[in-house]
């Protein structure tokens, strides 16, 4: 039970997916000028993230274990991401087309989210147990949605203030994302000493 | 090499059979956003956007290939909207909005040949042959279609007149501006 | 009496005396008794990191504002500089060299606030900022505490040693005098797998009244509180926040102190080490970066407590309130945009009420 | 207030300004002789203008119709004076903008004439309507500033069933005393004012509320309505906006007026106590709205105090009558709080003017406005609940939506916030600029309508044109080819 709290946390905030492995940045940049689409896609993230992380872990104990087929890994995973994603976008287009219209292009582009298939092989090198690596993947997501709304509740702050213009749009943003993982840091080491 | 070959095929096609049912339960159909854009769009066929009529512009904003900021007689009013439903972001302080203007006919250069009559989309100008034209205030959207088309360049636009009901306080100035 | 009175200007007509100038003010005369305790208690060498610290961070902001080619001296005569250098200054190593003060007075002002567009823009508190960004960068000087001196004992450095040790960093004269904080001290014999009860009675001394090793300005929680009321009676603050983040890492601690007091801290240690009453009193109710609503307030104090407390009990680093500070001023927007004042005529939701209620 | 009770208290909304009532307040009305030329403007109300009845060099008596109303909300104005209908043009409105109204000039003869009036003995005897009819027809409004017309409101408590009539003698804003004055001077007229008022709209109370930094207007009062019971007089705590109708309606009744809706819908009416007296002229005496009281204050003014004056008297007029001990720094017309700069004296006095203030250099010094240091004052003082700060942030970031989505359309202008704000931020002006923008906007967006249809109309007109000229011409076709075929054969050649 505690290795599991601890992993939850260290996978959400400690190792967090976006500010300390520096993972799915573009996204991060992207999709984060409004809390409601920021939300929207680590929802859309989470649910990738996990349910392909399941299956990459089958694929991996079942397939490429099996027959050593290591050398497939990359283009096995992308494929299962891939359909992840093209199921997502078709149901997210269905259920909320509003939101579909303002995650546009970045949509689609969670197949190529490096955070998705980072985890994958985060999983695969960690060796974990079924149960272990669905949670993993699970928290990791949530850190990666945790991040994500609070950068854009802090971007809608951010379109308000008269930031010189010499740093403003990204370099602004990138400044507090900065800051934003200087603050993360604090949760290093987080062990039960 | 074959088992390689054959799980690759397997997957590609699993997963290909997935999507597709998938894809016949969630289809959607595509929505009609031309036609809710041009509803938005002033419908005078000015021609101001450079497009040749308003559902031309409203085809290539679908598109995304014009700017929701392309509607003069508009102003900032179509163009929030547009953004709005378009799910985009505008800068509205790029809008060079001077404000609503009117068709304006010098009364002593008018020869009243009737053809800015013909040109206008709103049927603002009355007036006939040899007798001096006019604007009707309400009904003019100051499109400009007239001013080029006067032989005697009697047509100007003007400003309409700030009255007291119209008054705007102006925004404060920042001191850190 | 024909001739126009100016341009027009929007009412209303008349204003407070109050002004940023002024609450400023009020803050810094409430942190004075602390300071000056802080002083007394590591003598010339804080007084001097004091100094560098505070002029830093004003040097900072009028080097920015001149870039910026905004007028400097309204901004740098509201106070906010320097009370930004101020409670840096008050939360590090008494005896820290003059770089730490000159690069956090500067990271704070420069990076902290002005990137941001200055007074009011910024979104993380600017000197916690800095704090956080000098213990990631110095772990080893922003740790380094010495015993209490105070100013005019015999052991005490002159001002010329003082001036020795800021500039040179300790002299190895004054090493003798190195310490550890309570909570640093904790946490060492905690990892080293002793029991906290008997590591305790070998802890360095410290006393109710703030004569501890720790930050410049912060052992002194009693006098710290006292500024904190002084604000709150003069309705500078609320009591929401401070009141909030005290709980937040009291009721953890007491918890935790009940169940096993051989590896938790008690509350008590908990609340008047470190950053905490600083933290509650002057940094968290900082009024850019913290919500603006009393239930927001709540939420984000009970926030900065708990963190406070996680960090320094199961993190790596011994003190937490910078860190928790900063977290939770990011998620100050967040607060803000879903805990909102009830508006006249409409229930909490926005929505209407209906006649008759 | 002791000290737990001061950390821990959580702040009301209002604010608490200096009130500088006195000692304007304790001066004995005066009254100010008619001047020579008056200027009444046709739009001294809410809704639509008056419509001029007089024509130039008519000779005019005191009272007698000006301009009648026009449209279901508006009202008439009469004339203040006897004499002579001199102009109907343009003069400065008391509007920040220094845009000119339409207004009509009167140049007295001194003589003061009354027109025949229609004075009614027992009002009670007649019908809420007919009430309603000569309330209207006497040009009452609103007089604590809202102007709007007095009869409108009636019908409408009539209609939604209004038990409770609020009178309104809160005047929370500084500086001014004429609603106090007309406490004081004329409680009997106020309070059988209000008993009008009540049978017209069919209420069965009447709750006077009376900021307790009046003392002598609530002695007066008490003693006016004593043999009346359903007349209470509750003095209410003295705190601006106390004379919102909104925050008065809270204080005295605990209802809460839903956001968007009138007040008649909680089962309230709200009239100023000096509308009240003029409903009570207008009907006891069958005089109309021609003059009001109006506080003359200000560091600038030698003399402070309240004069009845006549409609239409120009501000420097009004001003040098009081006497000036320096150039005003700033003109006011109505209170600090939330009265609207005049640039010059050259203004009338219109029947929303409760007071003139001409502020000294140090009155009138604005500070000037730095950044937001979001500490949440304006938050606490609001009265409404709003969050200004916010919507002061997004109107300045050009984000009108924003600030509406923070409920921009519940701000009541009081001006709380900006008052409060240790930046000096001017709020209200932020407001006031998103609101006309918004406006205008709105303007614009109905334009294009209108534009569509038009456009809509041309193109169906050009089609039937179209389709007509086809028409004829192929009537004309077969005309010819009837006549061709009449005419048969032979002379084939010559058709072409």
């Amino acid at each position: 039970m505690k290795e599991f709290v601890l992993m939850l946390i260290g996978a959400a905030l400690v190792n967090n997916v976006i500010l300390a492995r520096f993972l799915g940045l573009c996204s991060f940049m992207g999709v984060t000028t409004r809390i409601d689409t920021a939300a929207g896609m680590g929802l859309a993230t989470t649910f990738v993230i996990t349910v392909s992380s399941m299956a990459d872990w089958a694929v991996q104990r079942y397939l490429l274990d099996a027959y050593g087929l290591g050398f497939l890994r990359t283009v096995t995973f992308i494929l299962v991401i891939a359909s992840a994603v093209q199921f997502t976008e078709m149901t997210i287009r269905k259920v909320s087309p509003t939101l579909f219209q303002m995650l546009g292009i970045y949509l689609p582009l969670i197949t190529t989210n490096c955070a998705v298939l980072g985890v994958a092989l985060l999983l695969v090198e960690g060796h974990m147990g079924f149960l272990a690596a669905t949670l993993f993947a699970f928290a990791s997501s949530l850190g990666y949605s945790l991040v994500m709304v609070i950068f854009a509740g802090l971007r809608e702050r951010l379109v308000l203030a008269q930031v010189p213009r010499l740093f403003a749009g990204p370099p602004i943003a990138f400044i507090v994302a900065s800051l934003l993982a200087m603050a993360f840091m604090g949760f290093s080491g987080i062990s039960t000493s | 090499m074959l088992i390689a070959v054959g799980s690759l095929a397997f997957m590609g096609l699993a997963l290909g059979g997935l999507l597709g049912t998938a894809a016949h339960y969630l289809a959607v159909e595509e929505d009609p956003i031309e036609a809710e854009l041009q509803a938005m769009l002033p419908g005078s066929q000015c021609g101001q956007c450079g497009y040749v009529g308003c559902a031309q512009a409203a085809a290539a904003l679908a598109r995304g290939e014009a700017v929701v900021t392309l509607c003069p007689p508009g102003g900032k009013a179509v163009a929030e909207a547009l953004a709005a439903r378009l799910g985009i972001k505008v800068d509205l302080s790029a809008v060079a909005d001077t404000g609503p203007q009117l068709a304006q006919v010098s009364e002593e250069i008018c020869i009243g040949c009737c053809r800015c009559i013909k040109v206008c989309p709103t049927d603002a100008i009355v007036g006939a042959a040899k007798q001096i034209h006019n604007v009707i205030r309400e009904a003019c959207t100051g499109c400009a279609a007239c001013i080029d088309r006067c032989p005697t360049e009697a047509m100007t636009l003007v400003p309409v007149p700030v009255s007291l009901q119209h008054w705007i306080w102006p925004k404060p100035a920042t001191a850190n501006a | 009496m024909n001739h126009p009175i100016g341009s027009p200007v929007a009412a209303p007509h008349t204003t407070t005396d109050n002004s940023v100038g002024r609450v400023m003010a009020t803050v810094m005369v409430a942190l004075t008794p602390a300071t000056l305790f802080g002083f007394w208690l590591y003598g010339w060498p804080a007084i001097n990191l004091w100094l560098i610290t505070v002029g830093s961070a004003l040097f900072g902001e009028a080097f920015c504002l001149r870039l910026l080619d905004r007028r400097a001296r309204p901004v740098l005569f509201d106070g906010s500089a320097a009370l930004t250098g101020w409670l840096l200054a008050l939360s590090l190593p008494p005896w820290a060299p003059w770089w730490i003060g000159v690069f956090g007075g500067l990271f704070a002002t420069v990076l902290g606030k002005q990137v941001f567009g200055g007074l009011g823009q910024n979104l993380f508190n600017p000197a916690m900022v800095a704090r956080v960004a000098l213990l990631i960068s110095f772990p080893l000087q922003m740790t380094a505490w010495v015993a209490p001196l105070p100013l005019l004992s015999a052991a005490a450095p002159g001002f010329i040693d003082g001036l020795r040790i800021t500039l040179k960093a300790a002299s190895p004269a004054f090493d003798a005098v190195a310490s550890a904080s309570l909570l640093g001290f904790a946490k060492t014999e905690l990892s080293r797998g002793a029991d906290l009860l008997q590591a305790l009675s070998h802890a360095p001394a410290h006393t109710w009244y703030g004569s501890r090793p720790g930050s410049l300005g912060e052992t002194a929680g009693w006098l710290i509180a006292g500024g904190g009321l002084l604000l709150m009676f003069r309705r500078i603050i609320s009591w929401h926040i401070p009141l909030s983040m005290l709980a937040g890492i009291a009721v953890p601690a007491a918890i935790l102190h009940g169940i096993d007091p051989t590896r938790y801290l008690d509350a008590g240690s908990h609340l008047l080490s470190g950053g905490a009453m600083l933290g509650a009193f002057f940094i968290a109710t900082d009024y850019v970066t913290s919500p603006n609503t009393p239930r927001g307030q709540l939420v984000f104090g009970a926030g900065c407590g708990v963190l406070t407390y996680v960090i320094r009990t199961w993190a790596g680093y011994p003190e937490g309130v910078a860190f928790a500070v900063l977290l939770m001023n990011s998620l100050t927007p967040i607060i803000d945009s879903y805990v909102k004042p009830r508006i006249y005529g409409r229930d909490r939701r926005g929505v209407a009420i209906e006649p008759g209620k | 207030m002791g000290f737990f009770d001061r950390i821990f208290r959580e702040p009301r909304w209002g604010v608490h300004p200096d009130d500088h009532k006195r000692p304007a307040a304790d001066v004995p009305l005066r009254i100010l002789p008619p001047p020579a030329r008056l200027y009444l403007p046709l739009h001294q109300h809410v809704g639509g203008v008056a419509r001029p009845v007089v024509l130039v060099g008519q000779k005019v008596l005191k009272g007698q119709l000006l301009a009648a109303a026009q449209g279901n909300i508006s009202a008439p104005i009469h004339a203040p004076v006897s004499g002579i209908v001199t102009a109907i043009g343009e003069i400065t409105a008391p509007h920040p903008s220094g845009l000119g109204f339409a207004a009509i000039t009167i140049d007295s003869d001194f003589e003061n004439r009354w027109i025949d009036s229609d004075p009614v003995a027992d009002p009670f005897s007649l019908p809420p309507e007919e009430i309603a009819r000569r309330t209207a027809a006497a040009g009452v409004v609103g007089l604590g500033g809202a102007t709007f017309p007095a009869a409108v409101k009636f019908a409408l408590g009539k209609r939604l069933a209004v038990g409770t009539l609020i009178v309104n003698g809160g005047e929370c804003e500084p500086y001014l005393s004429s609603d106090d004055r007309i406490m004081r001077d004329f409680a009997d007229q106020v309070v059988d004012g209000a008993r009008i008022v009540m049978h017209a709209i069919g209420a069965r109370e009447a709750l006077v509320g009376i900021e307790d930094n009046k003392p002598e207007a609530i002695a007066a009062m008490k003693k006016a309505a004593a043999s009346y019971p359903e007349v209470k007089i509750r003095p209410v705590p003295a705190r601006y906006p106390m004379g919102s109708d909104k925050q008065l309606i809270q204080t005295l009744t605990g209802k809460e007026v839903p956001a968007d809706a009138r007040a008649a819908e909680v089962g309230v009416l709200v009239h100023n106590v000096s509308t009240c007296a003029a409903v009570h002229k207008a009907i006891r005496l069958g005089q109309p709205l021609v003059e009001r009281i109006v506080t003359i204050n200000g560091g600038a003014v030698a003399q402070p105090g309240n004069l009845i004056a006549p409609l239409g008297t120009l501000v420097e007029e009004v001003l040098a009558f009081c006497g000036l001990a320096q150039a005003p720094a700033r003109l006011i017309l109505g209170g600090p709080m939330m009265g609207t700069p005049l640039l010059h004296g050259k203004i009338p006095l219109v029947k929303g003017a409760s007071g003139i203030l001409a502020f000294d250099a140090a009155e009138a010094f604005v500070p000037e406005s730095g950044p937001c240091i979001r500490c949440g004052s304006c938050t606490q003082a609001c009265p409404m609940g709003l969050l200004p700060l916010e919507m002061a942030a997004h109107i300045r970031a050009d984000d009108l939506e924003g600030a509406v989505d923070f409920s921009l359309g519940d701000c009541i202008s009081c001006g709380c916030c900006a008052y409060v704000c240790p930046s000096h931020i001017p709020l209200v002006q932020y407001f006031s600029h998103a609101r006309g923008e918004l406006a205008a906007r709105e303007r614009a967006s109905l334009r294009t309508e209108a534009a569509k249809r038009l456009a809509e109309a041309r193109i169906a007109r050009l089609e039937r044109e179209a389709l007509e000229k086809a028409a004829a011409a192929a009537r004309r076709k077969a005309e010819r080819a009837a006549a061709k075929a009449a005419a048969t054969a032979p002379v084939e050649g010559e058709s072409a």
